[in-house]
């Protein structure tokens, strides 16, 4: 194929429609009769419903209906998870415990749904809602993680004996034995903390019944619409056919709408089924805060054991994470943690031991990182640690860690999020990290800059952290790709798209194959009606998964095109060229034909055609990798701070990144922005803060702080190319990349910047009151 | 939430522990109150509308005082509940005789709140919790000295409760002068006593601003 | 998030509002700007029944300069009209200087001079720069108008001396003697968020050059704008030595303020920000005091 | 208790006239009973600027307003700014410098800087940044949304 458009900055073609306010998003749709949902949701973390009085609630003029676990039936009942079963590794427990539309017997965190008021508008559904009376009793919170496994613990799920949701122990060489022989051990006690995602769009569903037809057709803010449909029939007791879901534009998702299956996801189609009406429901802000899945909540024991020149010989670790009230999506997160605690060092020996642990206190489930910054927070701490103890320069005992680039593939003995092994498929990860510090003018700073800064007084400090992402994992992904009579190409995937730029990138891969012009391809996503398997767009896989698919399928289209030309133009194939839509013979250019009339001659109206002949120019294909493409990347910073106020400024951002082919440079760039900002916010802004009792303090964006434009500095982008082979196109992903190393990041260039306090940065997120603390904690000792 | 301190009163211990135990008051006591019934020896219920600048609502509140060793000690327990979330909390008062004719008050509350009131108005909740136990003691040592007063003979005065505006002002300010007036004598007896509740109540009702 | 019902009045005058006010008493609110009340009522925390919309009085929209050299300001000036205003940077560069940093582009357009000062909320800036200044509020009701000093006026959180039946309709601040200097030195998370701490400094000096008078007004560390008077006092009659300056910020961040903790700052982290921002007001304000004439 | 009133609302050049309930607000106005979804609602607590629109030519957040507020006023959403045949020079500026991910924020942002814009012909980085920073963005970490401003001035400044 030709490579006009894979790698070029070609601008997005979904954006005059953003631009313009056309675009479609879930909270636009309009249907005639249309009624609208509000919660009651618990203010309570963990009690016993005893009752609840909806006689007020129902009585309110432009009230339709008022439901509770009671009138639900047995609806109310939680369903299977939707994510594949824990894997089948030695010793694995697992506990699975998934949400219930409605509480039936026990409230189990803040904002959790207790009864839904259907009325004629939302403002009175809100009204309604304060209607309703309920009785909860309230029980001691479980909160504290550490607290949650102590035997004298409240339950969160009674029919349990403890809070242990699941334990997963995963082992490399052998740690214990090489720990006796080490020059040096570094042991310490880390933690990470809860941040939520923030998507600037809430959650939101619209449900059309239609009686009639008896189909039901539902717009979700979801980035797995094939799933959420697959759910619905089941749950529902439907055919997969009967139920059309639809992903339409989505404002940001980052993670949290995988989650599936969301209450309300299942309750506002319930309820346009029960009341033949459609239904809307909008999540506000304040409802994100709690009905929206959070993460990042780990307390880590990690100890490295180096020799006296710096060099890993192990990694060993024994960490809690917070899994919420429930844990519909298996052991992502822990085993995504896991994967990254070796970093992309060649570290030979590794022990982990994961315990997820049930609390009073929202689900989690992957927030862009997925895991992955605290297993780089834990790896890249420890070795920052050693660099100090060992007196050797922190970008120099990092180079001296890196895998080397003829040790690919480079497998490290346990399990992937995937449940595969995990295996590094390629990388080259010395000049990546020698870019960043020659971007950032690493020597020059520390040889002249700061100490020229330091003699003035200023508090200002470098960091550079390498870091790996496991991204592109199976299972599949699909897509159909049709030339039409027009001449134009429709492509139909599963995957739904929330801002990553599908619409473009994916068109760039089809027009280089069948060699027409990008604006000519036209890309349909998250639309159950269109493509039938798939499941979603998650763990960076988009542009690995769903792109080899969507190159695969084009790929076959070319050879029917092929094949077809070369009886109608009467030559062989391999003198055959497709550009610019048509198809011709390489040196006698008058002997051709447009696409169009290609597409036209492959669907004949009448006569008769070759037995067996397939009609039309179209191939559906399917993408599976057989393990996940390994991207690297390092980033560097250069921060001042001012440690009489705690302020801080960021003075420099140098990303380099080294996620395989790049399909459009300007989107990846984009990604590398947005997850960056993320990062910044995860280490000195966001932080969700719970009290002993399980409430949240900080649920609006008055108090939870998102990064804006004065906070999030401009950011340099370098770029390596590494391509994978585990994919035709060599891609790897990158849409998390950005968020992975910046809490790492920004606790070494702290530290750096404030060297007469000595600090030891075990946490994340920081804040200026927490610097405070620390810095106070060190004024006392000197 | 903690809510923990001392407090020397001028005066005498028993007087302390009658001015915090009059039954009657707590009926006028708190301003905008639609309903309180005394549904046991020490226990009271009721409805109540307070209001702090523009934020307002109507709540619904239990008090329970228990464990009471006169004139020493007692723990109260509060229940509400309103619109925008609950509050659950226990306070330990303890009255010590400082052998000089004055009182040390120790005081010692959990308080847990809940709802919008905490996850949006958690700005504002312990400098108000401050101000106004700081001033509720202040103004309750004053009554005190008005009781006193009275007692020693300067007659009864009727009773006027306060309106809503006087109760905002009261507890946003400290009240000097007017803590005098024995016609908010009674209003103002109960403060300490129900500190922990009015904290709370009126905590409810400034989530957000 | 949607408000509750209410009542709502449009008001074309003074009067008519007034009569709107005192017929509902207590179950009335004024609305303004609406920046802090409408927020507020979206998340069903404040519950009026009735609104009373101040919008459409064009009497209460002035910038004006006062006969003896100060400034006068209606009510309902918006905040983004002061923001612009050649007049303000001239006789009260203090507010001219504050208002960029007094919430988004967006709310400035919104908000008003009025509102925020009756909102009373101990993070705002304009309560804190109106004590500092010295300046004086006119509450009108139907049956007259009274003047306010501004360090009278607010009494607590979100509660000043407005009866239910009276309107804030103009804020009034004196012209500035000669040898003064001002600042506003606050910090806050990101820009536009409620400051941790903020202080505003007025310095005036006598031909000496020592300190005439000194105001030093906090906003966020009280349950409204605090007034660092012990600190101000030892700086009369002074000459502004560093040694002098940082002793007063000390007193000020010790001896004149009782700092509340929330999830941003305890308390001890607002002293120290009291402690440094206090110096740092000082130092501006007295280098400007130098300069002027 | 529950009036309604009559308000004329001249949106994007169109007079609109309908019947409103006073707690209505204006942005669900504009979404819901005017049917202009462009304008995006996502915190309604006046933070995140999704919801910007211009009121009488001034940037305000339309979730702190209520409907019956904007009688006899003259709004311009993002409905009116452009088209995806015939963009505004900052719609133009924003494509080419890939300034929209989501695009949820967008409409609050174009809305936010088309009078900054003209008041400030030819902003600096950190003006740039002031300007937008009572617009929160998820996706770009702003970057590209700043290069599109810079792109737009040149291109407004090129045309006169």
């Amino acid at each position: 194929m030709t490579k006009k458009y894979i790698g070029k900055r070609i601008k997005r073609s979904e954006d005059p429609r953003l631009l313009t306010g056309e675009a479609l998003f879930v909270d636009d749709v309009e249907i005639h009769g249309m009624l609208h949902a509000a919660f009651l949701r618990s203010d309570y973390a963990h009690a016993y419903l005893r009752s609840v009085d909806v006689s007020a609630a129902q009585a309110r003029e432009g009230v339709v209906a008022v439901f509770t676990a009671e009138t639900m039936g047995d609806d109310w009942q939680p369903g299977p998870p939707l994510v594949s079963p824990p894997p089948t590794v030695e010793d694995v427990i697992f506990h699975s415990r998934t949400q219930v539309p409605l509480v039936k017997d026990k409230v189990r965190h803040v904002g959790e749904p207790i009864a839904i008021v259907i009325a004629e508008n939302r403002y009175i559904a809100e009204d309604a809602v304060d209607d309703i009376m309920v009785d909860l009793e309230p029980l001691d919170a479980v909160v504290d993680i550490e607290k949650a496994m102590q035997p004298d613990s409240p339950l969160v799920h009674d029919d349990l004996d403890s809070n242990l949701a699941a334990h997963i122990e995963q082992e490399k060489g052998d740690y214990a034995a090489i720990r006796e022989g080490a020059d040096l051990i570094i042991k310490r006690r880390i933690v990470i903390d809860r941040g939520a995602a923030v998507a600037m769009e809430n959650r939101g569903v619209v449900a059309q019944w239609d009686a009639k037809s008896q189909r039901l057709t539902v717009w979700d803010t979801t980035q797995a619409p094939i799933a959420i449909r697959n759910g619905l029939a089941a749950r529902l007791d439907l055919s997969e056919h009967q139920v059309r879901v639809i992903a339409p534009f989505i404002g940001g998702a980052f993670g949290p709408k995988m989650m599936m299956f969301y209450p309300e996801e299942m309750l506002i189609p319930w309820v346009s089924i029960k009341l033949d009406r459609p239904v809307k429901w909008i999540e506000d802000r304040y409802e994100n805060f709690y009905a929206t899945t959070q993460e990042r909540r780990q307390v880590h024991d990690a100890e490295m054991a180096l020799t006296l020149d710096g060099r890993i010989l192990g990694v060993s670790d024994v960490f809690l994470h917070d899994s919420g009230a429930y844990d519909p999506y298996g052991l992502t997160l822990p085993l995504n943690t896991q994967c990254h605690m070796m970093g992309p060092y060649d570290v030979a020996n590794y022990y982990s031991e994961s315990k997820v642990v049930f609390t009073n206190k929202t689900i989690v489930t992957p927030v862009r990182g997925a895991g992955r910054p605290q297993g780089i927070f834990i790896v890249e701490r420890l070795l920052d640690l050693a660099a100090k103890e060992l007196g050797i320069d922190p970008v120099e005992i990092r180079k001296r860690n890196l895998i080397p680039p003829d040790a690919f593939p480079y497998e490290h003995k346990i399990i992937d999020q995937a449940f595969a092994p995990l295996i590094f498929d390629s990388g080259n990860y010395k000049p990546v990290l020698e870019k960043a510090a020659d971007m950032i003018g690493y020597d020059q700073f520390v040889k002249d800059e700061q100490p020229r800064l330091r003699a003035e007084g200023r508090h200002v400090g470098i960091g550079i952290v390498p870091f790996i992402e496991t991204t592109g994992v199976g299972p599949y992904e699909g897509a159909r790709v049709t030339v039409e009579a027009s001449g134009k190409i429709n492509v139909a995937t599963g995957v739904g798209t929330q801002g990553q730029g599908h619409f473009t990138s994916f068109a760039q891969i089809v027009a280089d194959q069948l060699g027409v012009d990008v604006r000519d391809v036209h890309l349909v996503t998250g639309d159950t009606a269109e493509f039938h398997w798939g499941t979603g767009t998650f763990a960076s896989r988009g542009s690995v998964v769903a792109a080899n698919a969507i190159n695969a399928s084009a790929k076959l289209v070319r050879e029917k095109i092929l094949a077809l030309a070369s009886k109608v133009l009467e030559s062989p194939e391999d003198e055959l060229e497709l550009a610019d839509g048509v198809i011709r013979v390489a040196d006698i250019p008058r002997i051709s034909i447009s696409l169009g009339e290609l597409a036209m001659l492959a669907n004949p109206l009448r006569g008769a055609v070759e037995p067996g002949t397939e009609p039309g120019l179209e191939a559906t294909a399917y993408f599976g990798p057989q393990y996940g493409a390994i991207a690297f990347g390092t980033h560097a910073m250069i921060v001042e701070v001012d440690p009489q106020t705690m302020m801080i400024e960021i003075k420099r951002y140098v990303a380099v990144e080294d996620c395989g082919t790049v399909i459009n440079p300007l989107i990846v760039d984009g990604q590398i922005h947005g997850g960056v900002s993320l990062g910044i916010g995860n280490s000195y802004y966001e932080k969700l803060v719970f009290d002993e009792n399980g409430q949240l303090l900080n649920a609006s964006l008055m108090d939870y702080l998102i990064p804006t434009a004065a906070e999030v500095p401009r950011i340099e982008i370098g770029h390596e190319e590494t391509r994978s082979p585990l994919n035709p196109l060599g891609s790897k992903g990158v849409g998390e990349a950005g968020a992975i190393p910046v809490p790492a990041l920004f606790a070494q260039a702290m530290e750096n910047a404030l060297p007469e306090y000595d600090l030891e940065i075990l946490e994340a997120p920081l804040s200026p009151n927490r610097l405070f603390e620390l810095l106070r904690e060190k004024e006392r000792e000197l | 939430m903690k809510l923990e301190g001392e407090y020397i009163f001028d005066g005498p211990r028993e007087d302390v522990w009658e001015l915090v135990r009059d039954p009657d008051v707590l009926a006028t006591a708190l301003p905008g109150t639609q309903s309180l019934d005394q549904v046991g020896e020490n226990e009271y219920e009721g409805v109540m509308n307070v209001r702090i600048g523009p934020v307002a609502g109507v709540f619904s509140g239990r008090i329970v005082v228990s464990d009471e060793v006169p004139p020493e000690t007692c723990t109260l327990t509060v229940e509400g509940k309103g619109k925008p979330g609950f509050i659950n909390g226990t306070g330990y008062v303890n009255l010590i005789d400082q052998g000089d004719g004055t009182t040390l008050m120790k005081y010692d509350g959990e308080i847990q709140i809940g709802g919008r009131l905490a996850s949006v108005g958690q700005r504002l909740l312990d400098t108000t919790s401050k101000s106004m136990i700081r001033q509720g003691l202040e103004t309750l040592n004053k009554a005190l000295q008005a009781r006193i007063a009275v007692k020693t003979g300067s007659g009864e005065v009727e009773y006027k409760p306060p309106s809503e505006s006087e109760f905002a002002a009261a507890v946003a300010k400290d009240m000097a002068g007017e803590a005098l007036s024995s016609s908010r004598t009674k209003w103002i007896a109960i403060a300490v006593v129900i500190v922990i509740v009015i904290v709370a109540l009126i905590l409810i009702n400034i989530g957000g601003g | 998030m949607k408000p509750p019902p209410f009542e709502y009045y449009a008001p074309t005058t003074v009067e008519e509002a007034l009569i709107n006010l005192s017929e509902h008493g207590y179950d009335a609110k004024a609305l303004a700007g609406g920046q802090s009340l409408i927020p507020t009522m979206n998340f069903r925390l404040a519950q009026p029944s009735v609104l009373v919309d101040l919008n459409n009085i064009s009497e209460l929209f002035y910038i004006r300069p006062d006969e003896n050299g100060g400034l006068r300001l209606g009510a309902m000036t918006r905040h983004s009209q002061v923001e612009r205003s050649a007049l303000v940077s001239e006789r009260a560069p203090l507010i001219y200087e504050a208002m960029p940093k007094i919430s988004t582009p967006q709310i400035r357009n919104r908000g008003t001079f009025g509102g925020s000062i009756a909102h009373a909320d101990p993070s705002a800036e304009l309560g804190a720069i109106s004590i500092a200044l010295g300046g004086r509020f006119r509450l009108r009701n139907q049956t007259g108008e009274r003047w306010v000093q501004a360090n009278e006026f607010f009494i607590g959180m979100f509660t000043t001396l407005l009866e239910p039946d009276e309107l804030l309709v103009e804020a009034s601040f004196p012209n500035m003697p000669p040898r003064t200097g001002w600042a506003l030195k606050e910090v806050a998370r990101r820009p536009h968020d409620f400051a941790l701490v903020g202080v505003a400094a007025v310095v005036t000096l006598d031909n000496n050059n020592l300190c005439q008078k000194a105001r030093i007004v906090f906003l966020s560390v009280g349950d409204g704008p605090v007034e660092a008077l012990r600190a101000a006092e030892t700086l009369t009659g002074q000459t502004l030595t560093p040694e002098i300056i940082q002793a007063a910020a000390d007193t000020a961040a010790t001896a004149d303020i009782d700092p509340g903790s929330d999830i941003h700052a305890s308390a001890e982290y607002r002293r120290r920000l009291a402690e440094v921002l206090t110096r740092r007001a000082l130092d501006v304000a007295f280098e400007r005091a130098k300069g002027s004439n | 208790m529950r009036h309604l009133f009559d308000i004329g609302v001249t949106v994007n050049g169109t007079r609109y006239e309908r019947t409103v309930e006073p707690r209505l607000l204006l942005s669900d106005f504009l979404r819901h009973d005017l049917g202009l979804t462009g304008t995006h609602v996502s915190c309604e607590h006046g933070v995140c600027g999704s919801c910007t629109i211009l009121f009488d030519g001034q940037p305000v957040r339309s979730c702190l307003m209520f409907a019956v507020q904007a009688n006899g006023h003259e709004i311009l959403t993002v409905e009116g700014l452009g088209t995806p045949e015939n963009l505004h020079p900052l719609q133009e500026a924003f494509w080419e410098a890939h300034s929209v991910q989501c695009g949820f924020c967008t409409p609050g942002i174009l809305m936010t800087l088309v009078p900054f814009l003209e008041e400030n012909p030819n902003p600096n980085e950190d003006e740039i940044r002031a300007a937008i920073s009572g617009n929160l963005c998820r996706c770009t970490g702003y970057q590209h949304i700043v290069d599109g401003v810079k792109l737009a001035a040149q291109k407004m400044s090129a045309s006169q």
